[in-house]
């Protein structure tokens, strides 16, 4: 006797070069609305080749680059409305972006400074390195949001590797235990490092992990920016509408290494990696708009050149920032610095004076 | 006044943080309808309602990493851990999430959360039922670390911990629980999270703990008096950060140190205090600083946790131990 | 479009009234097979009161009584070989008793005796306290198992409650990916203390978790013995053959306390537990039994008071059993005592010595 | 003898390991065909095979429990946590079963399991990465604690931690991995883990340290020498159990104490040394014992990383103000 069934679905709007399958969502109907999310996405990744660049020449720490995911990030962060709340993963700077963190601030951060994780919408979280952790921090969130009785909602983002830690799990379970506005997002790009996602679970989708925590979970076309960013509007309102949570498994891949530290040569053949860059996001949509006529030549490259600019004037800021104080290091950790703290840092200070 | 026990005395400081401030919210397992398993948060279902005191699924680390969100946006969230021996898994959200929040933000985010946690043994309790964690925690930069020994600084000290802008975990011992009624003003009167407290003066040897082992260090200096041995007794109570004035001026006075608790021995809170005499009050000792706490065993289960926890003998012994010396 | 589909099933074949409501398996066919099933259930219901009754007058720790849950702890064992390898929860007594270990030595466990988990098959685990953190115990036994490539499987238990813990969910999802010989019994007894199971989880079912580790689950009735030790014979079959791992949901009914610390009357009404002692398991296969003719009143009562007598000789050596000596703490702490700890163990042996 | 670097040597003592004994497992995530992300399990896979080696899902809590299941079943599973700031979902495991196995068994089961982990800063990595953990860890009775300083030690100590059938937490501090490079004889022979070593003498002052603050240590006893300060410098390296015989016999003879450690102050191992220090050796105490080690403070990010780790200035500053006292 079956007590209960469930069904995962997939959803794409745009397949790999950029013809359309199926009717595409209002906020699309204009192919020129989508050119923001085309130049975000551009600008992600050439902001990440060049922190990349610079990490290559030690003037930035590990940096972890979205290459290849840049619908996923992109997307749903466009969803997003001003006053939801991001609470992402440590690959998620060009959601940040997107929200209004700036280009130097990502710098900072990922060059190893604590300042860079002040800018932004003020209830964004900072990304989060350990991973999966930040999940009950989106649950907590979004239970201060329905208790408030506010219409906005939180997208607390993942990756595949994230799925197999149990306390995504028990967030996931709370969020769906409790109704709460909050939207899942698994970036399944096939990889958690060098474990391939075939090795982190039996699970034929990821998005299923929601049955588990009685939510709905679905899959979309994570390469496919119009996919994303219409599963995630969905999934907000329906969050925002007091309809509690969802998982969307966005399917993806890592087209690069998995941060500057990685060789990721070591595990996979580049023969594999090449047949996934022709689902890449970044030249569907661009063939797209190109297609309904709204994008040309002189557009793309007017639009790279702004970018370059941009992007140069942040690394310019960036490396002119000038260096904390190592006191610094003492004057966020409590509101009001204990006494036994106070002598530690009187002592730094003291030192640092002394063998100035 | 009410004379309240140490449960009261959470019960009546949990309410009264709540009275006093809507985004005090109270949450963990069995902590609604059931009102704890020790009876903590009795009652405060009814009178605040399920949106502000509510049973959470059966998962410390994300009571915690929840506590973490609701507190990043202004609620102030006390979380009860049911006993300390499962606090463990929620132990990484305290390390890299609650007590960095504000720092790795500077300051755009903070997280004004209490972890709540009944803490030692002696109660005749199952087994993982009677841990003593504090060593956990003390070496956690920007948490704070309280144990109360009696209904009045429980009533003060959490009202204090609730109100700090900051984490603190607050570890109750439930030996304590019922085991004396003290009267408690219930006036919203919070402690300092920054004082250590100097409970009984005396001249001839310092006795330090906190706890539960309260009990037994001041009964240590009860019949050492009668010995004509004045013991001072110090209840360190906020472990984390450590105010270690209070001691310092009493080893000045006495040269001797008695550090008693019931944390298996090793790198427990009572070696710190221990290090910091030999650092800053070295030259005032004229006795080996003696340290009675449980041993470095796992905590036995209940027919020999009597044998484990320091006894009111084991202190006095160690207290004339230290008198042995000129 | 769908591209994954699951159905959780639900299995009895005894109703509450003893009818039954499908083909039996082959092991019951026989009526008097189940005996030894109903004999189990019986003994540990009337060891389970006198436990309570021991701790009521002080003699005993907190104890927790299966009362209403014979059917499965007992059936789960029933279906378990020799040397397959049990990793229980704090409430399964009951299959410890099938499985060798003695009336004495759970109440010397209980009654804080760590001499208690001696006992009993060489390889299974001692009972655990810290609710779930035994599924990842139970993975690396299975992974043991089938690195040695034996044909025997593991049995792990755990609550309603259990099944809300991250590392629950982490071990299903590692015994899955490997494909480990593992049987997971979640007891939903509908209660975790005062939190009834709809408060755990907006999951429609507790077998459904299942789904997120990518194995099959499926709920039985869990009053129903022979229901429980089917799905765990077929199961096991399954594990042991290298077919991987299952989750069984029994769905049950916690009749008693929560454990001798508790007040179940703070949390839920008289009148709704009445409505499931009708339900209870041991009633409903007695019924059959009788009607089938191979149990009368007279082998009820024979047994009743074998078993009252084969109890009361256990509590008379538990209580005989010497205390155990306080420097017992240090002796298995370490294969061998290291000196630092030698040296307390010395000081607590001359303390004792002394103030003797 | 072939010159290894530390991360070298924790390669070869692991597959020396496996070697010997069949029973010896591989796991964690990335230790497969990468070789794990410092390349500590290098070619294992490929000469032991993926039974023997292999790769996780990403589940630190799962990863040590499962590693108890491999144990109790008579495995010697040595389990590798990416990073040591990765470590706290593993402490449950650790704390609840993995360290009172034998003794709540009385030794029915064991579990003779090893959970390494990369462990301190100085390596600009990025954030949670540079962590200092040992502090965790020493407060769990049943349990070891190693932390190698060098590539021999690493290679034995290691050895020893897979062999002894009991658990053992093996921190290696990720900025000696390729910092040096050392002749290890790849002999087999396991170093004791009860032991503190005393690797160089002297006579003016007792350094204590262990992991990557034995750079800074010996460094600090090099300037020192060419002041005429003859220093004794001694790696703890089993930080639990604590081998007090070196150092209090070396403080018996210097009268001064320097501890020296990464971890943040409060309630490290640092503090359990010097109360022992306290406790036994007070009386050849002429100088309080001084500790210098990170602060207080989270590990900041790596700007700032180099201020928080304890500089060879620190060390001796406070090595001459141990000598300001007669
Ligand atoms: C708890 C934890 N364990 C291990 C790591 C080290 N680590 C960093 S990223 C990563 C893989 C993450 O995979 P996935 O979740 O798929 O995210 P992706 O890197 O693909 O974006 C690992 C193991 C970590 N950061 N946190
Ligand atoms: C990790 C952990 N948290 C809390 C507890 C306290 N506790 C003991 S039993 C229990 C409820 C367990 O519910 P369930 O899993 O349904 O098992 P049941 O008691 O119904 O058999 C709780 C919260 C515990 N033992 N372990
Ligand atoms: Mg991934
Ligand atoms: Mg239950």
């Amino acid at each position: 006797m079956a007590v209960a069934t469930f069904e995962i679905g997939f959803t794409r709007f745009l397949d790999r070069s950029g013809e359309v399958v199926q009717p595409l969502p209002a906020f699309a109907s204009e192919a020129k609305a989508l050119i923001p999310l085309y130049r975000s996405m551009t600008r992600l990744r050439m902001f990440d080749a060049k922190a990349v660049a610079l990490q290559r020449t030690g003037r930035l720490g590990t940096y972890a680059a979205a290459l290849g995911e840049e619908a996923v990030t992109i997307g749903l962060a466009s969803a997003m409305a001003a006053d939801d709340v991001l609470v992402p993963a440590f690959r998620d700077q060009g959601a940040q972006l997107w929200r209004g963190v700036g280009l130097v601030d990502i710098l900072a951060y990922w060059g190893g400074d604590e300042r860079g994780s002040v800018a932004g919408p003020s209830e964004d979280f900072p990304v989060c390195v350990p991973i999966g952790t930040h999940f009950p921090h989106a649950v907590g969130v979004a239970l201060a949001i329905k208790l408030r009785r506010q219409s906005r909602a939180v997208v607390c983002i993942g990756g595949d590797g994230a799925t197999s830690k149990g306390d995504v799990y028990e967030a996931m379970n709370m969020a769906g235990l409790w109704q709460l506005p909050v939207v899942f997002v698994v970036s399944n790009n096939q990889w958690a490092i060098s474990v391939p996602r075939q090795r982190q679970t039996a699970a034929a989708t990821l998005a299923q992990k929601a049955i588990a925590a009685g939510i709905p979970g679905e899959q979309v076309d994570g390469n496919d920016v119009i996919a994303v960013r219409h599963a995630v509007d969905e999934a907000l309102a329906a969050a925002r509408a007091g309809r509690g949570p969802r998982l969307i498994e966005a399917v993806t891949y890592r087209l690069g290494d998995h941060t500057t530290s990685d060789d990721a040569t070591r595990y996979r053949d580049d023969a594999t990696v090449s047949t996934h860059w022709a689902e890449e996001p970044l030249v569907r949509l661009r063939r797209y708009l190109t297609a309904q006529g709204v994008w040309t030549k002189e557009d793309e490259e007017a639009m790279q050149v702004a970018l370059a600019a941009e992007i140069e004037k942040a690394v310019a800021d960036y490396l002119a920032l000038p260096p904390p104080a190592p006191q610094d290091m003492f004057d966020h950790l409590f509101a009001v610095l204990p006494a036994d703290l106070k002598a530690q840092r009187d002592t730094l200070a003291e030192e640092e004076a002394l063998h100035a | 006044m009410p004379e309240v026990t140490l449960v009261g005395a959470v019960n009546l400081a949990l309410a009264r943080a709540m009275e006093d401030d809507p985004s005090v919210l109270v949450l963990g397992e069995d902590v609604g309808v059931d009102g704890g398993v020790f009876r903590a948060t009795d009652g405060l279902l009814g009178r605040f309602g399920p949106e502000r005191v509510f049973d959470t699924p059966l998962a410390e680390a994300s009571i915690a990493g929840m506590a973490v969100g609701l507190a990043a946006q202004g609620f102030r969230p006390v979380a009860e851990i049911q006993f300390s021996g499962f606090i463990y898994p929620a132990i990484d959200q305290m390390v890299n999430h609650a007590a960095r929040l504000r720092n790795r933000t500077r300051s755009r985010l903070s997280c004004p959360m209490v972890l709540r946690a009944p803490n030692g043994g002696g109660i005749r309790a199952a087994e993982h039922h009677s841990e003593s964690v504090e060593a956990f925690f003390v070496n956690i930069p920007g948490l704070r670390v309280v144990v109360p020994s009696s209904p009045a600084k429980a009533y003060g000290l959490l009202l204090a911990a609730i109100r700090d802008p900051d984490p603190v975990v607050f570890l109750e011992p439930p030996r304590l629980y019922r085991a004396l009624k003290e009267e408690v003003a219930d006036d919203g009167r919070a402690l300092s999270l920054d004082t250590s407290f100097v409970i009984r003066e005396g001249t001839d040897v310092t006795l330090v703990t906190w706890g539960a082992s309260v009990v037994e260090a001041m009964a240590a200096a009860d019949d050492l008096a009668a010995d004509g041995v004045e013991a001072e007794v110090i209840d360190v109570a906020c472990l984390k950060p450590l105010d270690m004035g209070p001691i310092l001026a009493s080893v000045e006075r006495t040269g001797r140190c008695v550090i008693v608790h019931e944390a298996p021995l090793t790198g427990a809170p009572g070696a710190e205090i221990a290090a910091r005499i030999a650092e800053r009050g070295l030259m005032s000792l004229v006795a080996p600083v003696q340290r009675v706490t449980g041993y470095d065993t796992v905590m036995p289960l209940l027919r020999l946790e009597k044998a484990f926890i320091p006894s009111t003998r084991r202190v006095i012994d160690a207290a004339l131990r230290t008198l042995e010396y000129a």
